[in-house]
């Protein structure tokens, strides 16, 4: 497949001159996205740090046609895009080529306020690809916790106090509600892996119908790491098993990464300012409490693909 | 071809002969009917619009946003609490200059939940950027939803057109329909300025404005709903020429020599000519004016029209909940204020929830005008008090 | 500078040109410089796919250098060169402007 | 606006209060007369009492309120009328016309203080006996018919077998039964 120097020839279809923090990995992850394929591109965002750091009027970042409308509807706005494209080609309005639509939304459009358009974009089959760039916090208004917000974790609306160790709840498994949809594809993927990403979004470009994949994309300023560190934490993300690698293909699941040595998730949250309190006495039960709930997702994850194989 | 319509009937007649490229809607009574059975236009094969049953009023509208980006004639329809979750989008969609058409059914807004007959959802709703057309029967119902579509997309400004919830959605009522071709040839083929799927000029739709261009934005669209006025105008007029029946911003009823008159939207407007034809006969000089358009507002033409009546009613069938009158009210009453005689002017908020506003109601605020009974600014008619 | 009345801005907020952003310039956010070295690179590339700002420049798959108008010296390209290499360094914009 | 008539038909929730209404309507505008038909909506479901409304007119109707005289008043089930009163606002010249296998006599008797024309016609069994299925609202038209005169009874029965025709073009059985319904309750409808 794909190497770096073939991808090289591709046109930058993602401009410099954008204004998202220095080290933001969500630019580096939308760059792979737009490098997957040569089919025009219609992409939609809703609201949140890619939106607001790209397209400050008069400045756009995106090279392709592009639309945003609110916050929790990029699904929904997208569909309409879509069906819009059907109803003109089928009465000869547009040249009949084909277009791809791709959705690009943080954790808090698509795992929250979004996620009853997304479900029903989901459910109705359009054509879409809905890509998730998963910061796991509100981000783009100061770092309140989201549904993706990992236990333990310090956000500004789940502080660490005296009495509270930070967020009380775990995750949401939001790629798994959305293969619940039975959609032909779905996908966890990172940028920090450029081939497996690269090669999760031709896979659901290529689909009939909806495809959706989550990308964890690691924020220096909501998890607290220095910036040159951001694509490198992201891989041990996928070391630990905190963020593991796979598709589901139709029904099957597979692991697309298979870590080499599963390493501990402390290892990981160490290195993460919104996990400090966590090494406090007194508050090792959280993360043991959390990597007892990373073993038994991949224990799971790995029985699913093993009994759908 | 004159035929027996219900309200949604023939709001669903029109969408069928517009043929519009793309429906996204959400059902809610009483504005079920038109997407229902306009999806049967569609299952049939009647049209060839591309229909989508979405999930949720606010994703409809989000979507006919999409879709009118993308370059596509798009219409959709709801009521009520349906366009109360639209709320958002509306703004969004008049701010982006999306000609949306937004065939709507006047449902009173919760709490309580009630599905009759009020004007509070579009009153809600009335400063959103959208062109706002009240119609008065099944009849005008189709004739303006024929016309909003060359509206919206001369104005590019998205607009909506409302019935009265059950009295017209749901009455039947005699109506002339078009031809299909004479519809086909009114609304013409729709021209997008900036479509989004114009791979050769790739646009971005949406920025984000900061205090260095935000108001500017603004200023341009607050112009367009300025000219609106006139494209209403003309667009009324082409269509009267055409077909014999012609539409202005507002109907005046026996008005010229009137010494009292209200002023009313919507259906009751109907019931009020039938007072005003009695209180004629008896010699009193009784007017009305049924106001068709309330965005863009005719501030300067109904001031024209009203100055020189003494005494004027304005019926709202919604309160403002500001203690100070209903929204046609406080709009009719400012827009008279530079009258070099300003009239007497009295407020009443009617038939809320849907309640029956029946001739003897109507007959007695006549009385109260002709008796000089208006040192109330706000009445309510029809509550049990 | 002046910016447009509103009579001579494209409605409703539309940015009828892709890619205008490389016109605002990010390089003044940096206050680490990337600093490449031609002869220690070997073009793997790392630099060019993990770059946020789409700042590293390539030309027939070779790179060719940094666009310093825009990167805004995250040190992602220092770090993600390969050990063996170290083709990129960082360095102070204080320290590289004496 | 001319002589305006106004009709109230009683039913319960799902027997075809409304869609006899919009048959009436139907029929009407077919002679170039205007019209409205319009039920009365509420949360009820199947069974509930409910009601639907009629105007008739040689000019264009402006009116958009409630009925609340009606000029005629039909009760398409006779149970109804042992728990509301059908004759509530209904106008002492008015007509009211009741599907029921009783005399108009007997019904008569029972409403002392209606002083206009009563009609009776036995349209549930007629239609059991002509459609097969106890479809009482197509009937009562031909009886209304009879009772009013508001239509032209030989130009609504082409009319409607037009329309039947259009509708079940591969059951002839239905358009026969109805025509057959329509004109049987016209000529078994008696007045009192």
């Amino acid at each position: 497949m794909t190497t770096l120097k073939e991808l090289s020839h591709k046109s930058e279809l993602l401009s410099g001159g954008h204004r998202a923090c220095a080290g933001c990995t969500e630019p580096v992850a939308v760059r792979q996205i737009l490098m997957a394929t040569d089919t025009p591109l219609v992409v939609c965002c809703p609201t949140g740090c890619l939106e607001v750091t790209t397209t400050i009027f008069p400045y756009t970042a995106w090279r392709m046609p592009w639309i945003h409308s609110a916050f929790e509807n990029a699904a929904a706005t997208l569909s309409g895009v879509e069906i819009g494209y059907k109803a003109l080609k089928k009465r000869g309005k547009i040249p009949d080529r084909e277009i791809k639509f791709i959705a690009i939304g943080g954790d808090g459009g698509t795992y929250d306020i979004g996620f009853q358009a997304l479900s029903g974009a989901m459910e109705r089959g359009h054509n879409m690809v809905y890509i998730c760039l998963d910061n796991e916090a509100y981000m783009n208004t100061g770092i309140q916790r989201s549904s993706a917000t990992p236990k333990g974790a310090h956000t500004t609306t789940s502080p660490a106090g005296k009495v509270v160790a930070g967020k009380r709840d775990f995750r949401k498994d939001l790629t798994a509600c959305i293969a619940a949809h039975n959609v032909p594809y779905v996908a966890q993927a990172i940028p920090s892996m450029w081939k497996d990403f690269i090669n999760k979004v031709q896979k659901a470009l290529a689909v009939d119908g909806p495809a959706f994949i989550n990308v964890l994309v690691p924020c220096r300023l909501g998890w607290g790491f220095p910036p040159e560190n951001a694509i490198e934490i992201g891989r041990e993300a996928v070391s630990s098993c905190f963020w593991p690698l796979y598709e589901m293909e139709n029904g099957k699941w597979r692991l697309t990464h298979k870590p080499k040595e599963k390493t501990p998730l402390k290892d990981w949250l160490k290195q993460q300012v919104r996990f400090k309190h966590l090494f406090k006495p007194g508050n090792e039960t959280i993360i043991e409490e959390l990597q007892a709930d990373v073993d038994r997702n991949w224990e799971r994850l790995q029985k699913l693909c093993e009994f759908t194989a | 071809m004159r035929v027996a319509k219900t309200g949604n009937e023939a709001m669903a007649e029109a969408m069928r002969q517009i043929n519009p490229d793309v429906v996204a809607a959400y059902p809610i009574t009483p504005a079920t009917e038109i997407v229902q059975i306009f999806s049967g236009f569609v299952a049939d094969g009647v049209v060839n619009t591309e229909f989508v049953a979405v999930e949720s009023e606010h994703s409809a509208m989000s979507a006919c946003i999409g879709s009118c980006a993308a370059g596509a004639r798009t219409m959709t329809s709801t009521s009520s609490q349906g366009l109360a979750l639209m709320w958002e989008m509306l703004y969004i969609a008049s701010g982006l200059r999306m000609p949306i058409v937004l065939a709507e059914v006047n449902r009173a807004l919760s709490s309580p939940i009630n599905i009759h007959c009020d004007h509070s959802d579009t009153m809600g709703a009335r400063d959103c950027g959208w062109i706002q057309i009240y119609c008065e029967n099944a009849q005008e119902a189709y004739d303006s939803l024929i016309q909003a579509v060359r509206i919206a997309e001369e104005s590019l400004l998205p607009i909506m057109v409302s019935t009265d919830g059950f009295i017209i959605s749901h009455g039947m009522e005699s109506m002339e329909m078009l031809e299909d071709a004479q519809v086909k040839a009114f609304v013409g083929e729709y021209k997008p300025q900036h479509p989004l799927l114009d791979l050769d000029h790739p646009i971005t739709i949406g920025a984000i404005d900061f205090t260095d261009y935000y108001f500017e934005h603004k200023r341009q669209t607050i112009e367009a709903m300025r000219n609106a006025k006139g494209i209403v105008a003309k667009i009324g007029q082409e269509f009267g020429e055409k077909f014999g029946r012609h539409y202005g911003f507002f109907e005046e009823y026996k008005l010229e020599d009137a010494e009292i008159a209200i002023v009313v939207l919507g259906s009751t407007a109907g019931t009020s000519k039938v007072v005003v034809d009695e209180l004629r006969q008896k010699g009193i000089k009784a007017g009305l004016l049924r106001l068709r358009l309330f965005r863009p507002f005719p501030y300067q033409e109904l001031a024209n029209a009203l100055s020189g009546i003494p005494c004027i009613a304005v019926m709202d069938r919604s309160d403002s909940l500001n203690s100070a009158g209903g929204p046609v009210f406080t709009e009719i009453r400012s827009a008279l204020y530079d009258l070099e005689i300003r009239p007497k002017m009295v407020n009443y908020i009617y038939g809320l929830g849907g309640r029956n506003i029946d001739l003897s109601q109507i007959r007695s605020v006549y009385e109260d005008l002709a008796t000089n009974k208006t040192d109330e600014l706000v009445r309510y008619l029809g509550v049990r008090e | 500078m002046s910016k447009e009345a509103w009579q001579d801005l494209p409605i409703g907020g539309l940015i009828l040109e892709g890619g205008t952003a490389t016109k605002y310039i990010t390089g003044d956010w940096r206050s680490l410089r990337p600093i490449w070295d031609e002869e220690k690179c070997i073009s793997c590339l790392n630099c060019w796919i993990y770059c946020p700002d789409s700042s590293v420049l390539v030309e027939d798959e070779k790179m060719i250098g940094i666009d310093y108008d825009h990167c805004k010296g995250c040190g992602i390209c220092a770090k993600e060169c390969p050990p063996k290499v170290q083709a990129i360094k960082m360095v102070s914009e204080a320290e590289f402007r004496k | 606006m001319g002589k305006l008539f106004e009709i109230r038909w009683h039913g319960r929730g799902g027997q075809g209060a409304k869609t006899a209404s919009i048959l009436f309507a139907d029929a009407a505008i077919g002679e170039g007369k205007y019209i409205q038909a319009f039920p009365e909506y509420g949360p009820e479901r199947m069974g509930a009492p409910v009601q639907a409304f009629n105007r008739l007119s040689d000019e264009p109707i402006t009116l958009h309120c409630g009925v609340d005289s009606p000029d005629v008043v039909v009760v398409l089930d006779p149970s109804l009328m042992e728990t509301i009163d059908v004759t509530q606002g209904l106008k002492q010249s008015g007509v009211l016309l009741i599907n029921t296998n009783q005399e108009p006599k007997v019904m008569k008797d029972r409403l002392s203080n209606f002083g206009g024309k009563l009609w009776t016609v036995d349209a549930s069994t007629i239609s059991k006996e002509e459609l097969g299925q106890e479809i009482p609202n197509t009937p009562m038209l031909g009886a209304l018919i009879k009772a009013t005169n508001l239509l032209d009874f030989e130009g609504m029965l082409e009319d409607t077998r037009k329309k039947l025709t259009k509708k079940f073009k591969s059951k002839p059985e239905v358009i026969d039964g109805n025509i057959n319904s329509i004109k049987r309750a016209y000529q078994e409808v008696k007045g009192e």
